[in-house]
C-alpha cells in the first residue's frame, strides 16, 4: 500500500511570548492509503490541533504534513472534516439538504446528482426526513449525523473525524460505525478518526494511535489484526478485540501519567 | 409573545398568536389586538400633539389637524383622471423618490462590496480605511460646492451626495458582519476549499446579511435626509425643494406636511425593507417560531 | 508593507490625485484649490487661536453631542430588542422620525430651544441616536440563544441578562454603530454651524469663507478639518473597542 | 464659554446706565452690507452710546429672525423681503429699527457667460436663472426687470444656489444666467470671466431697499432707549460709511477679501434712516410677484428714532 | 424521601401548523429528593426538550412539571444546568473563571467565597490551571468541564445534566463519574443525567429511564438496586450490573422499534 499521509516532527504552540501554550510535541507517523486511523487520547492532549494541521487549516509552528510524499501547504484537494464542535460547523442560513450539498457545488456536479448524493448520505446517517429543515432545529445527535453526512456526501480521499459520535446514542453509534467502515471500503478513502471510546477506537480502526497528555506525543500505534468484516457482537467478543481494548487502556493510563508531561491541562 | 422565553426577538406581527385557538373570532381579536399595540403609541403622541399645539399656539408648530388639511391640499387637490393627486405629486414626489431609490440602491451594492472587500483584507483596509473614515466625517452640506463643481447640477451631483452620506453605514456594518463569520464556518468552507466566490455568497454575505440589513435601514434614512440637503442647491422640483421653499416662505403647515410626507416615506420605506429582511433572515434562530427559538440543549 | 505605510500610501494617493486633478486643469483652481493650497491654509489656521477656538466649540458640543446619544440609544436599544411588544409598539414612531432631516429641523429647533450651542447639540443627538439604537437593536437579535438559556438556568433576573449576556455580546456591534454615530453627529454639528450660524466652530469659519468672499481654500480646510477629527475619533474607536473587545477578536474569523 | 464662545465677562450692566439693556446681540449673515454694524463697532459708536454689542455670523436672514424669535439675538440684519415674510407668517411681530443698503448701480446684476448665448436680458425668456435663494428679493427683481422689459418672466427657471457658487455655475453652462452681488460680481468677472448684462435695479427697483435691521415689538417696546441707541449709533457710522476709504478696510475684515478685490467692488448705497414710503416699494412689489397675498403696510412697523 | 421532581403527561411541539414537530409525547414520571436518574434514549427522541421543559427554559405544550408539589412556572430556584452543547453555553466574552463564578453572582455570594468556590470546582474537574484563560482558547473536553464545573459551584438542588461527558476521555470520564456521586451525596442534590452511554447511565443511576424513539415516552423505569458507594472496576464487574445494562439496551432496542412511533425523523 502506498503512504498517503507522513506526519513528520509535528509541533505546535499556540500563542507566543508568556502566554504561548505548546499543544503538540514532535509527532511522526504516517498513514497508508485506504487505511483507517484511530487516535485516542487524554482531553486536551492536543488531537483536535493536530487534525487541524493535518487538514491545512492552521499552520504548525514546527515539522512537516505531507500528501503522497507533497508536503501540505494549505488545505488539501479531497479532504472532509467532521469538526469536534459540529453545532458551530453547520450553517444556519442553509437548510441540512443544503448544508450537505455544500461541498458538492464547485466540483462540476450537476443539480441533481447533487441532490441525490445529499439524499443518500443523509439515509446513510439515518436522517432521511429532515432536509428541508435548519440544522438549529434538530437534536444535538442529528445535528452531529448532518456534519457526517456532509463529509461523506464529499466522498474524499482523505477523511478526518473529530469524536465524530459522541452526541449518538449506543444503537446509532453501532450502525455508524459500520457505516463509516462501509462506505470507507467503498470510496477507499483514508480515514483518521478521534475518539474517546477506546471500544471504537479498535473496532473501528486499522491502526489505534495512542498519544499521551498535553503536549501530545505519540505512546503507542498499535495495529489492530482484527478482521476487515466486522461485526459489533462478534467482533466485541473476540479474544483477539478484547486483548487489544485492554492494551490501549492501559497504555493510555500510562501516557497519562508519563513523566513527559510538561504544561498541566 | 413567547412567555416562554426570557428573549424574544419576534419581528412578525401577530406571530404567537395562539395557534391552536386560532379560530376566525380569536384571529379577528387578535388581529386588532396587533393593530392597536403597533399603532396606539402613535396615535397616542399625536392626540399629545394636537394638545400642546393648541395650546402653544405657535406658527412654526401647526396642529397635526392642520397638516392634514393642508395635506389633503397639497397633494389630493388634483383631477379625477390622475386619481386626485395633485401636480406636485409627480413633479415633487416621484422625482424624488426616483433619486432616493436610485441612489440607494447604487449605496447598497457599492457599500456591500466596498464593505465585503475591506472586512475581508486587512491589506484593502490599511489602503483605504483612513480615508474613508477621513471622509466619513466630512459635512455633505460643504461638500455641495465641490460636487457642483465636479458633477454639474443636475441629478448626478444629488445622487453622488446621497450615495456619499448614506453609504457610510452600509460599509462599517458590512465589515462588522463580514469579519464575524465564526471560526469554525470559516474552517469548515476553508477544508472543503470553498472558491471565493462561493465563500462569500455562501458563507460571508449569509453571516454578515443580519448586520448589512441594519446599515441599510440606517442608509434608507440617511438617503432620505441627505436628499433634502442635495435638493437645497440647484434643484427646480422635488421633496426638498419644496420643503426648504416653504419654509424660506414661512408657510409652516406647507413645510410640516412636506416633514410628515417624509416621515410616511420613511416608515413605509422601512416597512418594505423589514420584509424584505423577514424573508431574507428567516433562517436565524431567534426569528424562527416563538416556540422554536431555544436551539437543542 | 507596515499597515501605517500602506494607510500613508492611501492618504498620500488621493492627496496627489486631487493635487493632479486640479494642476491639469481637469477642475478649475476656483472652484477647487489643489491639495497642496488647501494643506497650507489648514497650517495657517491651527496657528490661529481662532480657529483652535473653533475647533474646541465644535468637539465639544460633538462629545457632549455623541454622550448623550449614547445614553439613550444604548438603553434605549436593549430594551426595544429585549421587549418585542415595545418595539413593535414604538416602531411607527421610530421609524416616523428617523428620516426627517435636521435642516428641516433647524427653524423649529432655533425658535423653541434657541440658537446657540443647545441648538447643535439637539440636532446632532437627534441624527446620532439611530445608529446606535439600531446597531444595538440588531446585536441583540443576534445573540445565541443559548447563552440566554444558560443565564436563565442561572436564575439572574431580566434586567441581569440585559446587563450581563446581552450588553457584552452587543459591544461589539454597538460600537460600531458608536463609529457610525460620531461622524453623523460631528456632520450635523458642522452643518449646523454652517447652516445656522453660531459664534464659534468649523462651520461657522466655513460659513463666512464661503458667503463673505467665496474663500474656497478656506472652505475646503475647514472641511478637511472636520475631516481630520472624524477620522482621528473614528482611529481611537476602534483601538479601544480593540482593546475592550479581545475576546470577539478571537472569536471571530477576521482574517481571510 | 468654550462652548459658546461668549466671553465669560459678567453681562456688563449698561456702560452709562442709560439703556435699558446694555449688552444686546446682533445675527446678520455674512455679506458687504453689515459694513457700517462693524465701523460702529470698531469705532467705539455703540460703546458712546453705552451699548455692548455681540456680533453673531448666521447662514441667511430667516436664519437670523429665527434666532430672534427663539431669543438667542435682539436684534437682526436681513433682506427685507424674507423679514417681511417672518412678519406675516411666524406669528411674531416684527419691527424695523434701522436700514441698511439699497441696489446702487450695477450692484444687482445678471451676469452670463462671457461669448455666450445670453447677451442681454431679452435673451432670458425660458432659461434657467441662478438666484441664491427662491421667493428673496433676488428672484423677484429678475422677475421685476423682466417685466419691466416686457418679457414673460413666469417662462424662467430659477434654481437656488448660493452666491459663491453661481459665477462657477454660469462660466460652466449648468445655468444660463445668474444673479449676483458683491463681491461675487467682482471676483467672477476676474475669475470665472462671466460678464454683466443687466442691472436688476433699474426702472421700478431702482434704488430699491434691500436690507435692514429688525427686532422683536416687544423687545423694542421694553427698551426703547437700547433702540434709540442702537439707531444713533448705526446713523453715525452710516455717514463714515458713505466714505470708500472707511469701508475698504472694513470689508476687508468681514468678508475676507483682498484689498485689490476691496477696490474693485462696487458698494451698494448705505442708509439708516427709515423712509416709509420708500420702504414700502418692498411689499408692493412682493404683492405685485405674488409672495404676498395682500397688500401689506409697512409704516406701522417701522420704529423712528425718537427726537431725543 | 420526599418526591422532588413531578412530571406529568409532559407533552411538547415545536412550530406549528404543517411544520409541527412533536418532540415529547405524554411523559409521566416522579424523582425523588438526593436521586441520581439517568435518561437514555435515542438520538432526538426529545430528552433536551424534556430537560429544558424540566428547567422551564420552555413552557410546554402541554402537562405539568412540579418541584417539591409546586407547578413550575419560569426557571426554578436552585437549578444547574449543563447544556448538551457546552461550548456555546460558555461566555466568551468571560475568562473561565468569571464563567464559573457567573450563576453564583446572582445569590449574594461574596467575592472570596465566590473565588473560591469557583477554584474548587474547577480543581474537581481536573483543570486548576486554566482559570484565567477564555473558553475558546480550551480544547472541546475542557470546554464542557468548564461548563460542569460552573453547574457543581453553584450547588443546585436541582441538577440537570445533557450528555455531561461525551467529549472526555474514558480516564476523565471515569473520574468526572466518581466525582459526581461525591457531590451529589456531598450536597443532596437531586440530578437528572442524559447520556449515551448504557454503561454509565447504570453505573452512576440510582434509576434509569430508558425513552421510546420520538416523541419520547417513557419505554421503562428501572432502578439500579447496586450499592451506593460504587467502584469503576468492581462494580462494572458485577453480575447485577452486567444483566441491568444488557436489560437497558434490550429495552433501548425495544423502544426503537417501537409501533408508537409517530413523526418522522
Ligand atoms: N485557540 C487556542 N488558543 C490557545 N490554546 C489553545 C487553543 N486551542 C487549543 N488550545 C490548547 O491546546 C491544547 C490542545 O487542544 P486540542 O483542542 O487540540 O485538544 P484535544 O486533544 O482535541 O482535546 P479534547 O479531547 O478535549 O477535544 C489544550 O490545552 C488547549 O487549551
Ligand atoms: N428548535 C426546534 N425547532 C423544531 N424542532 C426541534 C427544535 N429543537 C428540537 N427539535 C426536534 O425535536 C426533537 C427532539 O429534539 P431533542 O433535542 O429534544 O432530542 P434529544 O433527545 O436531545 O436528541 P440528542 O440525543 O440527539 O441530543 C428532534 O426531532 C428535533 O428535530
Ligand atoms: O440629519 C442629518 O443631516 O444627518
Ligand atoms: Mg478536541
Ligand atoms: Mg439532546
Amino acid at each position: 500500500m502506498a503512504t498517503m499521509l507522513e506526519v513528520s516532527g509535528l509541533y505546535h504552540r499556540y500563542g507566543g511570548g508568556e502566554n504561548a501554550h505548546l499543544a503538540v510535541n514532535d509527532l511522526t507517523f504516517t498513514v497508508e492509503t485506504g487505511q483507517l486511523a484511530c487516535i485516542v487520547g487524554p482531553s486536551g492532549c492536543g488531537k483536535s490541533t493536530m487534525l487541524r494541521c493535518i487538514s491545512g487549516l492552521i499552520k504548525p509552528s514546527g515539522g512537516e504534513v505531507s500528501l503522497h510524499g507533497d508536503r501540505v501547504d494549505g488545505v488539501p484537494k479531497d479532504l472532509a472534516v467532521v469538526f469536534q464542535d459540529y453545532s458551530r460547523s453547520l450553517f444556519p442560513w442553509l437548510t441540512v439538504r443544503q448544508n450537505v450539498e455544500f461541498p458538492l457545488r464547485w466540483h462540476g456536479i450537476g443539480k441533481d446528482e447533487r441532490r441525490e448524493r445529499a439524499q443518500e448520505a443523509l439515509e446513510w446517517v439515518n436522517l432521511p426526513n429532515v432536509a428541508n429543515k435548519y440544522p438549529w432545529q434538530l437534536s444535538g445527535g442529528m445535528q452531529q449525523r448532518v456534519s457526517i453526512a456532509r463529509a461523506l456526501a464529499r466522498r474524499p480521499a482523505l477523511l478526518l473525524m473529530d469524536e465524530p459520535f459522541a452526541s449518538v446514542d449506543a444503537q446509532t453509534r453501532f450502525e455508524l460505525e459500520d457505516l463509516l467502515r462501509k462506505v470507507q471500503s467503498a470510496h477507499g478513502s483514508t480515514i483518521l478518526l478521534v475518539t474517546h471510546d477506546i471500544d471504537e477506537s479498535v473496532y473501528l480502526g486499522d491502526r489505534v494511535l495512542v498519544l499521551s497528555k498535553s503536549p501530545a506525543t505519540i505512546v503507542a500505534d498499535l495495529t489492530v489484526d482484527l478482521p476487515a468484516e466486522r461485526d459489533q457482537i462478534t467482533t466485541r467478543e473476540s479474544a483477539e478485540f478484547v486483548s487489544l481494548r485492554a492494551e490501549v487502556a492501559r497504555l493510555l493510563q500510562s501516557g497519562a501519567k508519563t513523566p513527559a508531561e510538561v504544561g498541566g491541562s | 409573545m413567547s412567555e416562554n422565553h426570557g428573549v424574544a426577538h419576534d419581528h412578525r406581527p401577530g406571530a404567537g398568536a395562539p395557534q391552536d385557538t386560532a379560530g376566525g373570532m380569536a384571529k379577528t381579536a387578535g388581529v386588532a389586538r396587533n393593530f392597536l399595540l403597533k399603532w396606539s403609541l402613535a396615535i397616542g403622541l399625536v392626540v399629545l400633539w394636537e394638545l400642546a399645539t393648541l395650546a402653544a399656539e405657535s406658527a412654526f408648530f401647526p396642529r397635526p389637524t392642520e397638516i392634514l388639511a393642508q395635506a389633503v391640499d397639497v397633494w389630493f387637490s388634483g383631477p379625477a383622471s390622475h386619481l386626485f393627486l395633485a401636480d406636485t405629486v409627480f413633479d415633487d414626489v416621484l422625482p424624488s423618490l426616483g433619486r432616493v431609490f436610485g441612489s440607494w440602491a447604487i449605496a447598497v451594492v457599492l457599500g456591500v462590496a466596498l464593505g465585503t472587500a475591506l472586512g475581508r483584507s486587512q491589506t484593502a483596509m490599511d489602503y483605504i480605511g483612513p480615508l474613508l473614515s477621513f471622509m466619513r466625517a466630512v459635512p455633505p452640506p460643504a461638500l455641495i460646492p465641490v460636487f457642483l463643481v465636479l458633477f454639474g447640477i443636475d441629478n448626478t451631483m444629488k445622487v453622488v451626495t446621497i450615495v456619499f452620506g448614506s453609504i457610510w453605514p452600509i460599509i462599517l456594518n458590512t465589515v462588522d458582519g463580514v469579519r464575524s463569520v465564526n471560526p469554525l464556518q470559516q474552517e469548515t468552507a476553508r477544508a472543503f476549499r470553498t472558491p471565493r466566490r462561493y465563500w462569500v455568497t455562501m458563507v460571508v454575505l449569509p453571516a454578515a446579511m443580519p448586520k448589512i440589513f441594519a446599515g441599510m435601514r440606517l442608509s434608507l434614512s440617511l438617503a432620505l435626509i441627505l436628499m433634502v440637503i442635495s435638493e437645497m442647491v440647484g434643484v427646480t422640483n422635488g421633496i426638498g425643494f419644496q420643503l426648504i421653499f416653504a419654509q424660506q416662505s414661512y408657510e409652516f403647515p406647507t413645510m410640516w406636511t412636506w416633514i410628515v410626507l417624509l416621515g410616511v416615506l420613511g416608515y413605509g420605506l422601512n416597512a418594505l425593507l423589514l420584509a424584505v429582511e423577514r424573508r431574507v433572515l428567516s433562517w436565524q434562530p431567534t426569528r424562527g417560531a416563538a416556540d422554536a427559538k431555544t436551539t437543542g440543549v | 508593507m507596515k499597515p501605517l505605510v500602506r494607510n500613508l500610501v492611501g492618504l498620500i494617493a488621493f492627496l496627489g490625485l486631487w493635487e493632479l486633478v486640479v494642476r491639469l486643469g481637469l477642475v478649475q483652481e476656483e472652484d477647487v484649490p489643489p491639495a497642496t493650497v488647501v494643506l497650507t491654509r489648514i497650517v495657517d489656521l491651527l496657528g490661529q487661536e481662532a480657529f483652535l477656538r473653533d475647533i474646541i466649540a465644535t468637539v465639544l458640543a460633538w462629545l457632549i453631542a455623541l454622550g448623550i446619544a449614547a445614553a439613550i440609544g444604548i438603553p434605549l436599544g436593549l430594551v426595544l430588542g429585549n421587549f418585542p411588544r415595545v418595539r413593535l409598539a414604538t416602531r411607527a414612531v421610530v421609524e416616523f422620525l428617523r428620516p426627517i432631516p435636521s435642516v428641516a429641523l433647524i427653524p423649529l429647533v432655533l425658535v423653541s430651544i434657541g440658537g446657540g450651542p443647545e441648538a447643535k447639540i439637539t440636532l446632532a443627538v437627534y441624527a446620532a441616536l439611530w445608529p446606535i439604537l439600531y446597531n444595538t437593536i440588531y446585536a441583540f437579535d443576534e445573540i445565541d440563544p443559548l447563552l440566554i438559556d444558560t443565564a436563565r438556568s442561572c436564575g439572574v433576573p431580566k434586567a441581569g441578562i440585559l446587563a450581563s449576556v446581552a450588553l457584552p455580546h452587543a459591544a461589539p456591534f454597538v460600537f460600531t454603530g458608536i463609529r457610525i454615530s460620531a461622524s453623523v453627529g460631528l456632520i450635523v454639528i458642522v452643518s449646523t454651524e454652517f447652516i445656522a450660524g453660531s459664534n464659534v466652530g468649523i462651520g461657522s469659519v466655513i460659513l463666512e469663507a464661503a458667503y463673505g468672499a467665496g474663500r474656497t481654500d478656506i472652505v475646503l480646510a475647514g472641511t478637511v478639518v472636520a475631516g481630520l477629527i472624524g477620522y482621528l475619533a473614528n482611529e481611537g474607536l476602534e483601538k479601544l473597542s480593540g482593546k475592550l473587545f479581545k475576546w470577539h477578536k478571537a472569536t471571530t474569523a477576521e482574517v481571510a | 464659554g468654550l462652548l459658546s464662545g461668549e466671553e465669560d465677562t459678567a453681562e456688563s450692566q449698561g456702560g452709562n446706565g442709560s439703556v435699558e439693556k446694555s449688552t444686546i446681540t446682533v445675527a446678520h449673515l455674512p455679506s458687504i452690507d453689515v459694513a457700517p454694524l462693524y465701523i460702529a463697532k470698531n469705532e467705539g459708536y455703540f460703546e458712546d452710546e453705552g451699548l455692548n454689542v455681540k456680533i453673531e455670523q448666521v447662514a441667511s436672514g430667516q436664519a437670523a429672525t429665527q434666532k430672534m424669535i427663539g431669543g438667542d439675538a435682539d436684534i437682526v440684519q436681513s433682506s427685507y423681503v424674507p423679514f417681511l415674510l417672518a412678519h406675516k407668517g411666524s406669528g411674531a411681530d416684527l419691527k424695523i429699527i434701522s436700514d441698511a443698503v439699497s441696489a446702487a448701480p450695477d450692484t444687482f446684476v445678471l451676469v452670463a457667460k462671457k461669448g455666450g448665448d445670453v447677451k442681454s436680458i431679452d435673451d432670458l425668456e425660458g432659461k434657467k436663472i441662478a438666484v441664491s435663494a427662491l421667493k428673496t428679493i433676488s428672484d423677484t427683481m429678475v422677475m421685476s426687470a423682466m417685466k419691466t422689459n416686457g418679457l414673460d418672466y413666469r417662462s424662467v427657471e430659477f434654481v437656488q444656489m448660493s452666491f459663491p457658487d453661481i459665477p462657477s455655475a454660469v462660466a460652466k453652462g449648468q445655468v444660463d444666467a445668474g444673479l449676483v452681488i458683491e463681491p461675487f460680481l467682482t471676483m467672477g468677472a476676474e475669475e470665472y470671466g462671466v460678464t454683466p448684462i443687466a442691472d436688476v435695479a433699474t426702472g421700478p427697483t431702482k434704488d430699491f431697499p434691500l436690507a435692514g435691521y429688525g427686532a422683536l415689538a416687544d423687545f423694542v417696546e421694553k427698551n426703547p432707549k437700547t433702540v434709540a441707541a442702537f439707531q444713533r449709533a448705526m446713523e453715525r457710522a452710516t455717514e463714515d460709511a458713505q466714505d470708500r476709504a472707511v469701508i475698504e478696510p472694513v470689508i476687508q475684515e468681514t468678508a475676507g477679501i483682498d484689498a485689490t478685490t476691496a477696490s474693485l467692488v462696487k458698494l451698494p448705497n448705505f442708509h439708516a434712516s427709515l423712509d416709509a414710503s420708500r420702504l414700502q416699494r418692498v411689499p408692493d412689489l412682493m404683492v405685485e410677484f405674488g409672495l404676498l397675498d395682500e397688500k401689506l403696510d409697512i409704516a406701522p412697523m417701522i420704529v423712528q428714532p425718537s427726537a431725543t
